[in-house]
């Protein structure tokens, strides 16, 4: 694979997976606000819903950050990520980006499942 | 004596409202769980404590172990070539580093955050038969009984075995209504009605106290919570719904007159009177609770007294003004205090 | 192998060229406009630790209040003040100031083989601001209306109903104020690290010390303005009558604490991840063993912060939010944990495959692992809710974060100061004193803060002014005070043993330590150019590189990229870092001091209310700012 | 070794961003989290209010908001022909847009400041938390226009002497600071705006 797709995989695998997460956690945690705040009912959310779509939709593109990860890092398998800038530095960034991933991942498998199976908007 | 009797005992010389005898030490330990949600709880934590100085000893084992092998031959070309157990540890770090801890913690999530929640979750409105409400004040605490005329201070009675739902509000700032050997903490938070459940296994006096830090004497906002048998409760709500007594006796006669006239009936109600103001706590049956000051001091004459001249001292900053009185009107004031059973 | 001495007659000419170039005037006044970040962090050091001794002081007097029940040392708003104080003053004017503002000052441009950060005079105006801020919120003290109303200051305690002093007035201001310094130094860390790194030092090839500063410096940029929006809410209902938190005007209180955590939770991560840069900087050096797992605890050190922003309302629990909202920190809360756990084995395992020479510095990291991986423990049972609202505001919660925030925080500062400390003397430092040091403060911060843990689980809650007999927490609280002492103690000899090791210890020489990083290749204390030539780097261990410092020692004796025609250094593209350009950098400026005087006299007027002269001292400070920009780096 | 050699580039074009466009980027980053600080508080009491706007206060007008909008976004044009302008060494051309982009912000602040005293005359910000809110995050947008508005003067001042590489750079910054000022404008309206659904 050419260097300028790696590269291109790389900055996905490393940035996708935290800026999905960061977007599934503000508006996952926003609409379990407005859900049940005073000012928020009249507008009909259905949280399990929101919840279910939202993580599942967050995931899969976290999984696909993952698997650009995992790809670069088998592209890259002869350079070692101490190599030169480009192939070292895409490498390096590939395998951070492999484990901030899973992390990333089960934050939102986590809560996403806790925001469904917990009661809607009991006091906790 | 075994702990459960002991408290039994307690309760019971609690329902004759003596002060704690010696030997029944008191506590306010959420490791002493007297429900099913506190000992959730303290379970959750010794299960937790457990894991905990499993991986603490894990680190300090490599630590000591690297401290074993420090006297090795150098590896100081190392620092060029090759680096020792590089593959072996990377081994170490995904195995330990990543995938062990987040199978543990995930477990853990999954077990408080989904199970014991449950249970230490706010009752739905409907959930129990019995609602207190609970009114956080700077520094004191306000107990009503919706449905009664009821209103104490400082002293909650629940009846035993019987899930209760504390409203918690708060009249000034945030406070943190707590009872550890019952259950969790919650905030006051203004503009807000949160709700607990209180349940007590075995009659007894629980302490709690004021989490949130709400000013001066944040130290000095405790409280307790007397669980009751059924009927003992009853009886308690009834006589505590009653007006006051009219005074018996010159003393107690001459004691009201001087609560009515003086600074007294300002701030604090005695209901069946005049008083009835709600800037100070309710006075109606003083002369049967146990503390005063929110737990600050010990219920009777002499320390009634000295809170009544003196209380800048024992708890300064607290609302209540320094009352100077000729003694004859403070020993009547007193009298007819203690004798609002 | 050492640049420091020049190779040839010629070297040593370019090397007297530079020194002319770079020097600062003496004296105060070279001080006062100094735009040298080795001095500037210095100055910073110094502040810094004054201000350390005044927390310090505040909690040795709450130690000594609690230290039996019923004590009346202090009075009850005294004691408020003391704790608020305490709070303010070692997260804003130790820690963050410390870490970033001297270590990061001072070592940053050394490790990346820069001459001067990337703005120095705007460095010098972080600390200018720094200081003011710091003598503006202690003039509260001495005025006996310092805060009084927690670090955290909850609203409505916060609010002018119930406070109705200046205290919170100025906890606002003060805030606002310290915040501008610390947002300067993050923007300067930041891209001082993306544009001044050393031709070749490519992200991959980035010592851990500054991936840690850079993730601590994002953290600060996006932390704080929460905390500045928060305190302007605060500001405004205290002084202009808005009705951001008033319930009876539809306001919220839960806002302020929502702002606040917002900004405060990865506070606690920006108060640590410095340190653990620090720790792998000492590592590797007494290790002689590059970090296991480099990619892994380098992003890990990114990760804790960015993840620290997800799980702020863990501080929330317990004041009745819905649970499907608070599920979604326990989440981030479960999961921030693994780049610290990541790191901890990353570190332990450099250890037990390298060979571990237990140094002070390497002790003092051995004790930070230890006392990080306690606190961490106690961390991870706040992922349990219903656990956390029954320890919340109790002292379970004091010990956690004291074994995160002086444990995991601090001790690697005193490890770094033992370890830099000939670097930035040029002396050695006494060992046998230097190891007693330690283990006093081991000893010492143990018993200070492990019983908090008993006495919390036994229903003690924090921030009380006393607390009665009986409920058998007496004999833990005499221990923590004793163990607070005993802190003290080992504080003391270790700053002594510096002191003294200072005036009287041998010389130590380049790198006494066969260190890993480019600071051990230049001369100790580094001459005010950092470097004779731009080093060429090609792994995050240039000093463990004697082919690329052979190299230097040619280029020097050549002429190549020692850019002497000028106060020039190189700026390179931020990813790979190729070469680029080279920059001229700004030389001393008087105007950084007088803008900062300016904007104290800003503040000094909103805090005593007189709004119109604030706005006249803002005109000044814009005239401040035009006189600053009048001189342009190419016109020197 | 196949490595990026450090050896001095003396001719062609930068390849990255000088640092003064960083330290912009630095800034704009902090200045938008302060305003996503804002906008997130507007949707939390909005979230606890209903009505929202409270009764007795009117809907935020449309109209002349979105007018006036439309004229500040605008500048991003000239601005960024005053950059290219700037880059390609042409002094006069580069004043000109500048001052255009300046004469438009000044209109433009000047008749939100009258119109924001206006507003205030009729629904106090002291009346309830939505005026709090409204009038903090419209007044804090106002003021980032004012900044713009200085920012550019400054450069004129800097221009009537000549190009250098510093003020090259300037342009660069303040451009990219332009343009970041007429999307949190942009942003701000929206929100506030939104209270009209």
């Amino acid at each position: 694979m050419s260097l300028r797709k790696l590269e291109i995989l790389q900055w996905f695998g490393l940035l996708g997976g935290a800026l999905v997460w960061t977007a599934q956690h503000v508006v996952g945690y926003g609409i379990t606000e407005a859900e049940c705040g005073a000012g928020g009912l009249h507008w009909g959310i259905q949280n399990d819903v929101w919840q279910g779509a939202l993580m599942a939709s967050a995931a899969a593109f976290v999984v696909a950050a993952e698997l650009a990860a995992i790809t670069v890092i088998v592209a890259t398998r002869r350079s070692s990520y101490e190599s030169p800038p480009p192939p070292g530095r895409v490498r390096f960034f590939a395998i951070a980006a492999a484990v901030a991933n899973v992390i990333f991942l089960m934050i939102i498998l986590l809560d996403g499942f806790a925001a469904i199976l917990n009661v809607t908007c009991r006091q906790g | 004596m075994n702990a459960p009797r002991r408290d039994r005992l307690c309760a019971v010389l609690l329902l004759a409202v003596v002060l704690p005898l010696a030997g029944c030490r008191e506590k306010q330990s959420s490791l002493a769980p007297k429900s099913h949600q506190a000992r959730d709880i303290a379970s959750l934590f010794w299960w937790m404590m457990g894991g905990a100085w499993l991986g603490l000893a894990l680190v300090v084992g490599l630590l000591f172990w690297s401290w074993k092998r420090r006297n090795r031959r150098g590896f100081r070309d190392d620092t060029e070539g090759p680096k020792p157990g590089e593959q072996a540890s990377w081994y170490v770090v995904v195995g330990l580093g990543i995938a062990m801890p987040i199978a543990v913690i995930s477990t853990l999530f999954v077990i408080s955050d989904l199970f014991v929640i449950k249970t230490t979750q706010a009752p739905a409105a409907t959930a129990t038969k019995m609602t207190v409400e609970v009114i956080g004040h700077q520094w004191w605490w306000e107990v009503r009984y919706p449905g009664t005329p009821a209103v104490t201070a400082n002293e909650v009675h629940i009846p035993v075995r019987t899930p209760v739902r504390i409203v918690a509000t708060t009249a000034d700032v945030i406070h943190s209504f707590w009872v550890p050997q019952l259950n969790r903490k919650i905030d006051t938070i203004p503009g807000r009605r949160n709700a607990i459940e209180l349940y007590a296994d075995a009659p007894g006096r629980y302490r709690g106290a004021c989490a949130e830090f709400c000013g001066l004497q944040h130290a000095h906002m405790d409280l307790y919570i007397f669980a009751e048998p059924e009927d003992a409760f009853r009886k308690w709500l009834e006589d505590e719904s009653q007006p006051a007594a009219a005074p018996s006796g010159d003393a107690a006669a001459e004691g009201a007159r001087v609560f009515q006239d003086g600074s007294c009936s300002s701030c604090h109600a005695i209901r069946g009177t005049d008083a009835n103001s709600d800037v100070g706590p309710d006075l109606t049956h003083v002369g049967s609770r146990t503390t005063l000051a929110a737990v600050t001091i010990p219920n009777g004459d002499s320390s009634l007294r000295d809170w009544i001249i003196d209380n800048q001292h024992i708890k300064p900053g607290n609302q209540m003004p320094d009352i100077r009185l000729p003694s004859s009107q403070l020993d009547a004031l007193v009298a007819y205090l203690e004798n609002l059973k | 192998m050492a640049i420091a001495t020049p190779p040839t007659p010629a070297a040593a000419q370019r090397m007297d060229r530079l020194e002319v170039m770079w020097q600062s005037r003496p004296g105060v006044l070279g001080w006062l406009t100094t735009t040298d970040h080795k001095r500037i962090g210095l100055l910073y050091f110094w502040t810094t630790l004054v201000l350390f001794g005044a927390g310090g002081v505040e909690a040795l007097l709450i130690r000594t209040q609690l230290a039996q029940p019923n004590e009346h040392v202090v009075s009850p708003e005294t004691y408020d003040q003391l704790f608020t104080m305490h709070g303010i003053t070692m997260i804003f004017f130790f820690i963050i100031p410390m870490t970033t503002g001297a270590f990061g000052n001072y070592l940053i441009p050394l490790m990346i083989g820069a001459r001067d950060m990337a703005f120095p005079r705007m460095n010098a105006l972080s600390f200018w601001i720094f200081l003011a801020s710091a003598l503006f919120i202690y003039t509260s003290l001495f005025m006996g209306s310092a805060p009084n109303a927690g670090w955290f200051d909850y609203v409505p305690l916060a609010s002018k109903e119930f406070n109705p002093g200046r205290n919170i007035d100025f906890y606002a201001l003060g805030i606002i104020f310290n915040s501008i310094s610390s947002t300067l130094t993050a923007g300067q860390f930041i891209v001082t690290i993306f544009k001044s790194r050393a031709p070749g030092m490519s992200f991959n090839r980035m010592p851990l010390f500054c991936f840690a500063f850079l993730a601590a410096s994002f953290g600060l940029l996006f932390a704080l303005p929460a905390l500045s929006a928060d305190t302007i809410f605060l500001f405004l209902d205290r002084n202009v009558h808005t009705h951001f938190f008033d319930p009876s005007h539809g306001g919220s209180v839960l806002l302020w604490q929502h702002l606040f955590w917002i900004f405060g939770h990865p506070e606690v991560y920006i108060l640590i991840v410095p340190a653990f840069g620090i720790a792998t900087s000492i590592i590797p050096a007494f290790t002689q063993r590059k970090v296991v797992a480099f990619p892994l605890v380098a992003v890990a050190e990114l990760l804790v912060v960015f993840v620290g922003f997800g799980v702020w309302a863990h501080h929330m629990y317990a004041v009745g939010m819905s649970t499907i909202s608070m599920v979604f920190f326990a989440a981030g809360t479960a999961m921030v944990v693994i780049p610290s756990t990541i790191q901890v084995f990353a570190w332990c395992m450099s250890f037990v495959t390298g060979t571990a020479r237990f140094k002070t510095p390497l002790l003092f990291i051995a004790g930070f692992i230890f006392m990080f991986v306690t606190g961490g423990l106690t961390g991870i049972m706040f992922v349990a809710i219903p656990f956390d609202q029954q320890v919340t505001d109790t002292y379970f919660i004091v010990a956690h974060f004291h074994y995160i925030i002086f444990g995991a925080a601090v001790f690697p500062i005193f490890g770094g100061m033992y370890y830099w400390f000939p670097k930035v003397t040029g002396k050695l430092y006494y060992e046998l004193p230097g190891q007693i040091s330690f283990w006093i403060l081991f000893v010492g911060t143990n018993l200070l803060f492990f019983p908090m843990h008993i006495v919390g689980l036994l229903g003690m809650t924090r921030r009380v002014s006393t607390y009665p007999d009986g409920l058998g927490w007496t004999a833990y609280n005499l221990a923590e005070t004793i163990g607070g002492f005993v802190t003290l103690a080992g504080i003391l000899l270790l700053l002594g043993n510096l002191f003294y090791s200072y005036l009287r210890a041998p010389a130590a020489g380049p790198d006494p330590w066969h260190g890993p990083t480019l600071e051990w290749t230049t001369s100790s204390p580094p001459p005010d150019y950092d470097y004779a030539v731009i080093p060429r780097v090609s792994s995050a261990y240039p000093n463990w590189d004697p082919v690329d410092r052979e190299f230097d020692r040619r280029n020097l004796a050549d002429g190549v990229l020692v850019l002497e025609r000028g106060h020039e250094q190189p700026a390179v593209t931020p990813v790979d870092a190729r070469f680029d350009e080279i920059v001229q950098m700004p030389h001393e400026s008087p105007w950084p001091p007088i803008l900062a005087l300016a904007l104290s006299l800003v503040f000094l007027m909103l805090v005593i209310g007189r709004y119109g002269v604030a706005g006249i001292m803002g005109i000044f400070c814009l005239l401040a700012l035009a006189g600053w920009h009048s001189t342009e780096p190419q016109e020197q | 070794m196949t490595d990026y050699v450090a050896v001095p580039r003396t001719a062609g074009p930068r390849l990255s961003n000088s640092a003064g466009w960083w330290g912009m980027v630095i800034l704009v980053a902090s200045e938008a989290t302060l305003f996503g600080a804002f906008i997130g508080t507007y949707f939390y009491l909005r979230f606890r209010t209903t009505p929202w706007p409270p009764d007795g206060i009117p809907k935020p007008a449309l109209v002349v908001p979105l007018i006036l909008l439309a004229c500040l976004v605008a500048t991003t044009i000239p601005m960024s022909f005053a950059s290219r302008a700037a880059q390609a060494g042409r002094l006069r051309a580069t004043r000109f847009f500048i001052t255009l982009v300046l004469l438009v912000e000044a209109g433009y602040f000047a008749y939100e400041v009258h119109d924001f005293a206006d507003q205030i005359q009729r629904v106090d910000i002291t009346r309830n938390a939505y005026s709090s809110i409204y009038y903090t995050l419209l007044g804090a947008d106002h003021a980032h226009v004012l900044i713009a508005v200085l920012f550019n003067l400054w450069l004129l001042a800097k221009l009537t002497r000549g190009f250098t590489t510093y003020r090259l750079n300037a342009v660069r910054a303040i451009t990219f600071y332009v343009y970041a000022v007429n999307v949190l404008t942009i942003v701000v309206f929206g929100t506030l705006l939104s209270a009209r659904a």
